[in-house]
């Protein structure tokens, strides 16, 4: 039966202050024909209060009200209560949420409508916008290769189907890897993630692809064309041994991307000593023969005759999938965009991914934790010769819940500042830890009682964010308001502790451009629904998963990988994906409405 | 148990001899009371020192081989008993090491956690009851009016049966119970098929907990150790539940568990089952896994409730055990 | 003893021009990173604060909000937009009604009319007194000139009536300005205090008055030293001004011309420039609204930066007019002048923004007493 | 067993292994022990011609042990390992000397580590004379799957599998579907709809072909492993109903705290009191009042009832503070001129699009005011009759430092979500363990979330600690990833080195029960023998090591074994070269 | 006489094997004294192992596993850690000196650790000196 019952449509357009960018002129000229509209009322009509509703409710003869905006839920509850009072159903009052259904731009206007129509009908949207199914190719596509992207290739894999796991730089393993340990449970990030490494890399399913990058991806859901970029790595990975002998004649220097900068590796060098795959790798721009012409020593050195190639060239793949995951995580904050905190000019002003390699067992001081010093060629690098720190100081929300950098929270910051405290503390039993606070978003289990046991261990705690970091007599000083004790902190501490933010890393804009999916406030790739899609696009065979989605903890991010691989094997198990939310005529979703509304 | 033992013919020739020992061992053998009748009935005794009167040199005078079965009771412990050892082994056909200490050091092998010097100064220099200023000690030969003294020299290690000669079968037990020996002087008396050689008989393959009464449940986690005086046994629950160490789980049964009826711990005088070659390492190992703690520091305290753990795990089979004695530099 | 929340005080604040203080999450970072917080005198985030629960005993006792000279640092590195800066500004305003006992300051900040028809009504009055008093007791106007060539001023504004006026001028406003300090005084020093102050610290520490009147220190260690310098030039100007005319002003408006380098022009040309260049800085800033401190422009403000660039020109014309001898336009000017200046002074001083030049020197004064206080 | 025939092969790994290690000596050394019919070297023995040179000398002498020496056996056991394979031995008769990474990587005098080498080397050959054949097993997965629970996790995990075509069994306590979500007015930060979020997923898994709904039922009786698991639904009925099934997601969900428990709230005491969840419903039902049927002119929302607290529960709710600032949301939009006070200890804003809400809601006019619960609880009292309203708050605010007394006519409290005490019986028969806060423990807490030490168990959604509608999808869909991945495969394969009882020499004393993490190890009273589930079995070895009968043998790992690779390296350890 | 000491190592599969080799791939240098054996878990370390390790002739055994909280089997560690208290208990009753039984935990990334370690037991066997357990255990046995 379709929908008769007298629906007064209240059309909610401001969003954060602003008129959200749907037309709505459209939207009321195409809601006209459905018969139970009766009336239809803007937002600066008349000021929305009780009285006026009601009083639109009695004149109008509503029985049930529909609230479309963007975000319309904001006033819902005003409409319930002039229900209630009205003596009607409060559960009458609909909410037709273009937000919740990515629909944010102009462009989304066909999809607005069907939102909308769907309210007015009693239809749920997901229930009449059903894409058509495409047939599938069984093989997958992942993109990066952190903790996200080696999750869902392996439980892919694991049902016996290809993936191609692609990774920009020259290992998997991502940011997880240059973690030391991983809060709460402090056990060491490479002890869990080396064997899920060395998994991949033994794993009859997945074809691992290094130092590639997506050009395009044309085509269907069930059926892509990826073109790729295959960057050399000068070296063949199929006959290197990983022997490091071209390291150690290497004459050429860079910093390390692995430590984070603070230590150097040459220009034929492997990632890391666990590095999947174990083979070497030039840098093109520290290299020198690739400079000048002239040096060739790795090639000298190397047992194994032409496993260097030098003078080898980028390559272009395409690949064929059915399905693609996007796992392109996260980049740190620059801190040297605020600086007040001398992030860039004192050399004991590190960020938190620099700390990580530093207390790093595998890092560039093994693990001791050193001032910052200049090598021989005048290199900034942390040495384990150093002296060590006694006082440090650790700032959260670097970057984050700040309107002038970044609104949203990082999410991790806190609880890998509270782990640095107590790692700190573990390996310098008498120094003097500061942390520096907003608000400690220790909600994860686990969390809380790890925030418990951090504060028993003598670190102070200290509510009240820094403003700055000066440097004075050869100290940091560091100025503070202690909120609880309604004090002004003055600290001079040996090394400063920026928790830096996490961001969409450099390639999202070009990934979602070429993916064509859209992104949310702060950047991040955008889900299908907020709630019940946190993994899914609205594009029919492309996942998301990890960071790339929003900052999130390891175990979320494990759980969001195997989560988007659930789909892309359930789509293979089913032989077919879902086409684009976009792709369905207007006209289809009206139909199935009507169906739907007439089986009722 | 069969009530007559049937007569082989010829007669069974049957030797009984002690090392170090107690005793114990021998009178085991008269604990078969009445049945003792049949084991004469079915055997002759050549050579038993407890009972008969014979000299070594009757024995050494004896062929090879031809005693049939010689029961050699007590440890090694000195060149008496290792040249008895030697003699009977020659001689006998099936020589079997019977009771604990001929099978495992048993209690005379707890000497090695001390060797021949400490324990002479001990017995010889520091005993309440000693005074001996010249500090004289035992001497393997002395000369007297009648001529030259022969006193057997005392080892500074105590061995087993095993480690001095070999051994065909062990007969484990402190003492081995009665009707054990009657089961295998009836296996051999009735030419059964004798098991392979090397092997421990009169006893189970299992251990102890098969056969205890006790109430067992997975529950074996402790926070204290008690010795079993310090607690109020309640007569029914398994000891390590109670928090009291008993080997019964590392310890061959055979014995009837008499020790956990009698409401006292084993303390594995039938020695460890065939899959175990050390039961105090196993049993250290078992123990250590029941310790209910998880930091250092209460695992310390924990073990710190646990007085004497070699003397503990290894009472009766120190010089068998991988270590076998107490390092002394 | 528990206070009371008072979330209605918000009705009262929120005229004063206080945006939405509701955003700010206490962060800290804005007492962190003014240099003017010091221990005991925790600002902006805690008066944020108190604003936000509507605390208004402790609010009133406040003396931090004069110890703040808006560098505009916390509003900049503020994370939310509570404008931090914006907000202790507010709070002086509201602070300054609170301490007027008259009730006039209220009506003044809350409402643009009521500032708006007393200005135009003093200015009226002004122009009556010289269109009308004045001449009507017998100080009529005349083009004729001096020796020199000057306009003859005190012919139309007779030195000696003028002076008088200043000096009731100067007595009113200083008896509303004293007990408006004796009010803040007791506000913040007496009022629910659990501390007192001795005698003796209140003499010691005196000279901390004069000193933060004349060079404002506190303002200096703000971090852009370029706004002392602006505020110390207007300020110094404007003080100057202030005591050559109600205090000395029978040497002051003469009728002789005296020589360029003459310390009467001298000290006149000082202040003016003082005070231009500090009005410029922040008309433009206001204009322009690049600085945090100059983004949000209440009325007040506004009428304040006008009023007294309008008495500082129609002063320069007067000058300008006067020696070179056009009666005329002396004559407008100098109603102008005056019609500009007793309505700045009268309501400016006593009732709003003016008053701080007050205010901040006793607060700095006051705060220091607080720091010698002890237990009753 | 026949005699070991054993070839031992040493790399060169080009210089890596030969400029340390004398390869020759090695080979030469080793060649002439006991059962070793040949010891050569090679440059690259991972190289294919490595490889091969093994292949054709198992066939060609009869080889049925092979030892490698070369980097460590995580890089290339497997390897070698799938060569020998191919030979036709039994993989496990294969084993690896790490003369790489442990040898000739760490050490700077070649006569050394030449010594080494051979040490190393000859502990292997004494290992492998021991080895014995293993077969790698697997079991067939029942491609049915359970769900216990019909909350959105639940949902969202039947949906998952039954849209990829299996069949599954949801099995759900109460009379409705949807769980907590259905009982939510909105959800937070978007403020979309709950109802009409959950609505459409309860009409397709009651509605979905492939989707059995037990409501008003309960599962006993689980019994099996991985693959193959039984288990009882009850459902009033006096017959039971068995059901089959391969895998089991537990979606039990939380339920709320009782804050009565907290004296200083006075629920119960103070008819205007009310929990969030209470909340939600007054929301919903348009009629915010008091119980005296007025409107409220203030409203206070306290966090953290008992949550984050050393006398009720340590942990954080997770989602309580998103709740409130959807609440004060909500309120306002209804009650325009109430005062809200939000009484928080921290705002946890944490997810996407979380803080930027937490901003935007501080625009709406609502006092935060923050209390320290372990120093001092808010007490809520009965406010006097000149105080114009209904209850007053007693707290130290913590950001202003000062004890204040708050009005209020209503008191909204966030109440902590706690573990479920009636789910306790169901997963202990299926193995899965309880954290200290009576949470589900997850297999790994990182790299594992959603499954358990059991195989073929999964722990989704709040059951395993508290969280949001987003994390909590995510996690049912990873759990149906990974079934899916099994059913795909049709079976699992299991761990190979596992342990078992020899029951010839278990005596059941039942020390190696509680020493298995994964409940691998059972006591069967009738054999009065502990037997090993290989399917549970992760083959770590403990029990082996703790059992004081030597009745527990771990395959692989064997005391024979390791005694034998001990002997080996020492016994060369006093000839020089 | 120059003594090299032997010293066997027993190193579980997942945090200290991989750290072992984890020192090896960072071409960490150690005294080459050490023979490691391979478990999978710490928990598999049975007294019989340490035991046999000394009789045979070890200058010193090496127990390492995952530090706590991070055993690849949840708990195998604090079974290791408990019977190595308890064997520690007995060997110092059998004579045997405390330097030559170790037990440290060693993580996946704690290469350097582990070649300290190393180093550092092997200094402290030189310091002690030979073991003579398998010189009085030869001298023991009369059978031959």
């Amino acid at each position: 039966m379709r929908m008769t019952e007298a629906t007064g449509i209240f059309f909610y357009n401001p969003i954060n202050g602003i008129q959200d960018p749907i037309d709505y002129g459209e939207l009321s000229a195409y809601i006209k024909k459905y018969p139970a509209v009766k009336n239809m009322f803007y937002y600066d009509d008349f000021p929305w209060n009780e009285e006026n509703i009601l009083a639109k409710i009695r004149s109008c003869g509503l029985e049930r009200l529909i609230i479309a905006g963007s975000k319309p839920g904001i006033v819902k509850t005003l409409f319930a209560k002039v229900m209630a009072i009205e003596g009607k159903d409060p559960d009458k009052v609909i909410l037709a949420s273009f937000n919740e259904y990515g629909i944010r731009r102009k462009t989304d206007i066909n999809r607005a409508k069907s939102v909308l129509a769907c309210a007015i009908e009693g239809v749920p949207f997901e229930m009449a916008a059903m894409p058509d199914d495409l047939p599938v190719n069984p093989a997958t596509l992942i993109i990066g290769a952190g903790i996200a992207g080696i999750q869902a290739a392996i439980e892919i894999a694991n049902s016996n189907n290809l993936v191609y796991l692609v990774e920009k730089s020259g290992t998997i393993g991502g940011k997880m890897a240059t973690f030391d340990k991983t809060f709460p449970t402090l056990d060491c990030a490479a002890c869990i993630l080396t064997p899920k490494m060395v998994e991949v890399n033994q794993h009859t399913h997945i074809k691992l692809m290094t130092c590639c990058e997506i050009l395009e991806v044309a085509g269907d859901p069930g059926n892509f064309n990826v073109r790729i970029l295959k960057r050399t790595r000068r070296v063949n990975v199929a006959t290197c041994i990983g022997c490091g002998t071209c390291t150690e004649k290497c004459p050429a220097q860079a910093p390390s991307e692995f430590d984070a900068g603070t230590t150097m590796r040459k220009a034929i060098y492997i990632p890391f000593p666990q590095a999947v795959p174990n083979k070497y790798m030039i840098d093109a721009e520290s290299c020198i023969y690739i400079k000048n012409g002239k040096c060739k020593a790795c090639v000298k050195a190397c047992p194994v005759p032409d496993c260097i190639n030098l003078d080898e060239q980028d390559q272009e793949v395409t690949l064929q999938v059915g399905n693609i995951i996007v796992a392109a995580g996260y980049k740190v904050f620059d801190a040297k965009r605020m600086p007040q905190y001398g992030y860039g000019v004192f050399p004991n002003v590190l960020t938190s991914l620099e700390f990580e390699r530093l207390l790093n067992a595998s890092g560039p001081t093994g693990g001791n934790i050193t001032f910052r010093s200049q090598d021989k060629k005048g290199n900034w690098i942390f040495s384990p010769d150093s002296e060590k720190p006694e006082s440090l100081a650790i700032i959260h929300c670097i970057g984050s819940r700040d309107k002038n950098y970044n609104k949203f929270c990082s999410r991790v910051c806190c609880m890998y500042s509270l782990k640095f405290a107590h790692l700190i503390l573990d390996k310098l039993p008498e120094a003097r830890v500061y942390e520096y606070f907003i608000d400690m978003r220790s909600f994860g289990k686990g969390y809380e009682e790890f925030y418990e046991r951090i504060k028993e261990e003598g670190v102070s705690i200290i509510r009240g964010k820094t403003a700055k970091v000066e440097e004075k007599n050869g100290k940091l000083q560091i100025r503070g308001e202690d909120i609880l004790l309604s004090k002004i902190i003055e600290n001079s501490v040996d090394m400063v502790i920026l928790s830096v933010g996490l961001e969409p890393s450099e390639d999202t804009e070009n990934l979602c451009r070429i993916l064509k999916i859209p992104q949310s406030e702060g950047g991040w790739m955008e889900e299908a629904n907020y709630n019940t899609d946190p993994t899914g696009t609205i594009k029919g065979g492309i996942m998301i998963a990890g960071t790339c989605q929003g900052p999130k903890d390891i175990p979320d991010t494990v759980a969001q990988g195997s989560a988007a691989a659930a789909r892309v094997i359930r789509n293979i198990l089913n032989g077919k994906v879902s086409k684009d939310i976009d792709t369905i005529p207007l006209e289809k979703i009206e139909n199935r409405i009507h169906e739907l509304s007439s089986i009722k | 148990m069969p009530s007559d033992l049937p007569i082989p013919k010829p007669k069974l020739k049957l030797a009984i001899y002690w090392g170090a020992a107690c005793g114990g061992c021998c009178v085991s053998v008269l604990d078969t009371h009445e049945k003792l009748l049949d084991i004469v009935a079915a055997a002759d005794l050549v050579f038993w020192p407890i009972a008969m009167d014979i000299k070594y040199k009757d024995v050494e005078a004896f062929p090879d081989k031809s005693i049939d079965v010689t029961l050699f009771n007590g440890a090694v412990r000195n060149s008496e008993n290792k040249r008895m050892a030697q003699v009977l082994r020659s001689k006998s056909k099936i020589l079997v090491a019977y009771g604990a200490c001929a099978y495992m050091g048993g209690i005379p092998g707890l000497a090695n956690f001390h060797n021949r010097d400490e324990i002479f100064k001990r017995v010889y220099d520091e005993t309440e009851s000693t005074v001996n200023p010249e500090k004289i000690r035992p001497q393997t030969e002395y000369t007297v009016k009648e001529g030259k003294l022969d006193i057997p020299e005392m080892f500074n290690d105590v061995y087993t049966l095993n480690q001095v000669v070999e051994v065909d079968y062990f007969i484990p037990g402190c003492p081995p119970q009665s009707e054990r020996l009657l089961e295998v002087f009836t296996a051999i008396a009735t030419g059964a098929q004798l098991p392979p050689k090397g092997s421990v008989v009169g006893a189970n393959e299992k251990t102890n907990c098969d056969e205890c009464k006790r109430k067992k449940t997975d529950n074996k986690v402790i926070k204290k150790f008690y010795r079993p005086w310090e607690i109020q046994d309640d007569k029914e629950t398994c000891f390590l539940e109670q928090g009291v160490i008993c080997m019964g789980p590392a310890t061959r049964g055979g014995c009837g568990v008499r020790c956990v009826t009698g409401n006292s711990p084993c303390r594995g005088c039938y020695g460890p089952p065939a899959a175990a070659s050390d039961p105090g390492a196993k049993m250290m190992s078992a123990i250590g896994t029941m310790i209910d703690a998880d930091s250092p520091e209460e695992i310390d305290k924990i073990i710190g409730t646990i007085v004497d753990p070699a003397g503990l795990f290894y009472r009766f089979s120190l010089p068998s055990s991988i270590l076998g004695r107490k390092i002394i530099l | 003893m528990s206070v009371r929340v008072q979330p209605e005080l918000r009705n009262q604040l929120i005229q004063f021009g206080i945006g939405d203080w509701n955003a700010c999450y206490h962060c800290g970072t804005c007492t962190a990173i003014c240099p003017l917080s010091e221990e005991g005198f925790l600002f902006p985030r805690k008066k944020i604060r108190l604003m936000q629960m509507g605390l208004k005993d402790q609010l009133e006792s406040s003396v931090e909000p004069w110890l703040c000279y808006y560098c505009g640092d916390c509003s900049k590195t503020c994370p939310r937009d509570a404008n931090p800066g914006e907000l202790m500004m507010s709070l002086r305003r509201y602070l300054t009604s609170k301490y007027d006992w008259t009730g006039l300051s209220k009506k003044f900040y809350t409402s643009e009319v009521w500032e708006l028809a007393f200005i135009l009504l003093f200015a009226a009055l002004v122009v009556i007194a010289f269109l009308v008093i004045l001449p009507s007791m017998g100080y009529h106007f005349t083009k004729e000139l001096t020796a020199d060539g000057g306009v003859k001023v005190n012919s139309f504004a007779p030195i000696h009536i003028v002076e008088i006026f200043d000096w009731t001028m100067a007595g009113v406003v200083a008896t509303l300005l004293i007990s408006n300090i004796l009010r803040m005084y007791y506000q913040i020093i007496w009022k629910k205090s659990k501390t007192k102050v001795s005698l003796w610290v209140h003499i010691r520490e005196f000279w901390l008055l004069i000193f933060n009147f004349a060079v404002q220190p506190k303002f200096s260690k703000c971090d852009d030293k370029r706004y002392w310098l602006s505020h110390w030039l207007l300020m110094s100007g404007y003080t100057i001004m202030f005591i050559v005319i109600v205090v000395y002003l029978p040497w002051f408006q003469t009728e002789k011309i005296y020589p360029v380098w003459h310390p009467q022009r001298l000290l006149g040309y000082y202040a003016t420039i003082g005070l231009l260049f500090g009005l410029g800085v922040a008309i433009i800033g206001r204009l322009v609204r690049k600085d945090v401190k100059f983004q949000f422009s209440h009325v007040s403000d506004w009428l304040f930066v006008i009023m007294l660039t309008l008495t500082a020109t129609t002063g320069i014309l007067i000058h300008v007019f006067r020696i070179n001898g056009m009666p005329v336009a002396t004559f407008i000017s100098y109603i102008a002048h005056m019609a500009v200046l007793v309505p700045m002074i009268l309501i400016e001083v006593p009732f709003s923004k003016w008053s701080h030049l007050a205010y901040r020197p006793f607060a700095v004064y006051f705060a220091q007493l607080k720091k010698y206080a002890v237990p009753k | 067993m026949e005699e070991p025939r054993i070839g031992v092969y040493i790399c060169w790994c080009g210089n890596n292994i030969a400029k340390m290690v004398d390869v020759e000596a090695v080979a030469a050394e080793v060649g002439n022990l006991p059962n070793v019919v040949l010891a050569k070297t090679y440059k690259y023995m991972c190289s294919d011609p490595g490889q091969d040179l093994i292949i054709k000398d198992i066939r060609g002498h009869h080889l049925n042990r092979v030892i490698v020496a070369a980097c460590s056996p995580r890089i290339h056991e497997l390897t070698f390992r799938n060569a020998v394979e191919k030979a036709g031995i039994n993989p496990y008769l294969f084993e690896m000397a790490n003369i790489r990474e442990q040898d000739s990587w760490v050490h700077t005098d070649r006569s050394e580590a030449t010594k080494k080498a051979i040490d190393l080397v000859n502990a292997a050959i004494h290992r492998v004379r021991f080895h014995e054949p293993l077969q790698k097993r697997s079991v067939t997965v029942d491609p049915a799957t359970l769900v216990i629970g019909g909350g959105i996790s639940g949902m969202v995990a039947a949906l998952e599998i039954a849209n990829a075509g299996k069949q599954v069994y949801l099995v759900e306590k109460t009379d409705r579907l949807g769980g907590h979500v259905a009982r939510f007015d909105l959800t937070f930060p978007h403020l979309s709809s709950a109802k009409q979020m959950i609505h459409p997923i309860i009409q397709r898994v009651e509605n979905h072909p492939n989707i059995d709904v037990f409501k008003q039922s309960v599962i006993r009786d689980v019994s099996g492993y991985i693959g193959n698991f039984k288990a009882l639904v009850q459902n009033g009925q006096p017959e039971p109903l068995e059901l089959k099934f391969g895998n089991i997601i537990a979606a039990t969900g939380l339920k709320s705290f009782d804050p009565s428990k907290i004296e200083e709230y006075g629920y119960g005491k103070f008819p205007d009191v009310v929990t969030s969840m209470e909340f939600e419903e007054i929301l919903a039902s348009g009629k915010v009042l008091t119980k005296h049927g007025k409107e409220p002119r203030n409203i206070a929302i306290i966090h953290c009832v008992g949550s984050r607290s050393k006398v009720y529960h340590e942990y954080c709710s997770r989602t309580c503070c998103m709740v409130a600032l959807k609440f004060v949301n909500q309120i306002r939009a209804g009650l325009p001129e109430c005062n809200i006070f939000e009484i928080y200890a921290d705002m946890r804003a944490y997810g996407k699009g979380c803080e930027e809400f937490y901003a935007e809601s501080t625009h709406r006019q609502i006092i935060f005011l923050m209390f320290d619960q372990q120093e001092k609880l808010p007490v809520i009292r009965q406010a006097e009759k000149t105080d114009d309203c209904n209850m007053l708050i007693e707290m130290d605010e913590k950001l202003s430092g000062e004890s204040i007394e708050v009005p209020v006519d209503m008191v909204v409290l966030m109440v902590n979500m706690e573990a479920h005490d009636d789910v306790k019986d169901v997963v202990h028969a299926i193995g899965v363990s309880l954290c200290g806060n009576q949470f589900f423990i997850e297999k790994h807490p990182k790299l594992d979330p959603v499954a358990t030490t059991t195989g073929g168990v999964y722990i989704v959604g709040t059951c395993q600690g508290p969280k949001d509608i987003p994390d909590s999808v995510a996690q049912a869909r990873a759990a149906a990833a990974r079934i899916l991945a099994t059913i795909a495969q049709g079976s699992v394969a299991v761990e190979v080195t596992t342990a078992f009882v020899n029951e010839e020499f278990c005596c059941g004393c039942q020390t190696c029960i509680r020493v298995c993490p994964y409940t691998a190890i059972s006591f069967k009273e009738d054999k009065k023998s502990s037997e090993v589930n290989e399917v549970l079995c992760k083959g770590c070895g403990t029990c082996g090591s703790a059992c004081p009968s030597g009745a527990i043998t771990s395959k692989h790992f064997t005391d024979r074994q390791i005694l034998s690779e001990i002997e080996g390296i020492m016994s060369m350890s006093y000839k020089e070269i | 006489m120059n003594f090299r000491p032997t010293i066997v190592a027993f190193l579980c599969n997942w945090c200290a094997y991989t750290g072992a080799d984890l020192a090896g791939t960072s071409r960490m240098r150690y005294a080459p004294n050490i023979r490691i054996i391979r478990v999978m878990c710490s928990g598999r370390i049975d007294p019989t192992f340490i035991l046999t390790a000394f009789q045979q002739g070890a200058d010193g055994v090496l127990i390492c596993g995952c530090h706590p909280g991070d055993c690849h089997y949840q708990t195998g560690n604090y079974k290791c850690l408990r019977r190595f208290k308890l064997i520690s208990k007995y060997i110092a009753q059998m004579g045997i000196e405390p330097e030559r039984l170790k037990l440290e935990w060693i993580s996946a990334s704690e290469g350097k650790q582990f070649a300290e370690l190393v180093n550092e037991m092997t200094k402290a066997i030189l310091n002690v000196g030979p073991s003579k357990i398998k010189s009085t255990l030869e001298v023991k046995h009369l059978k031959s």
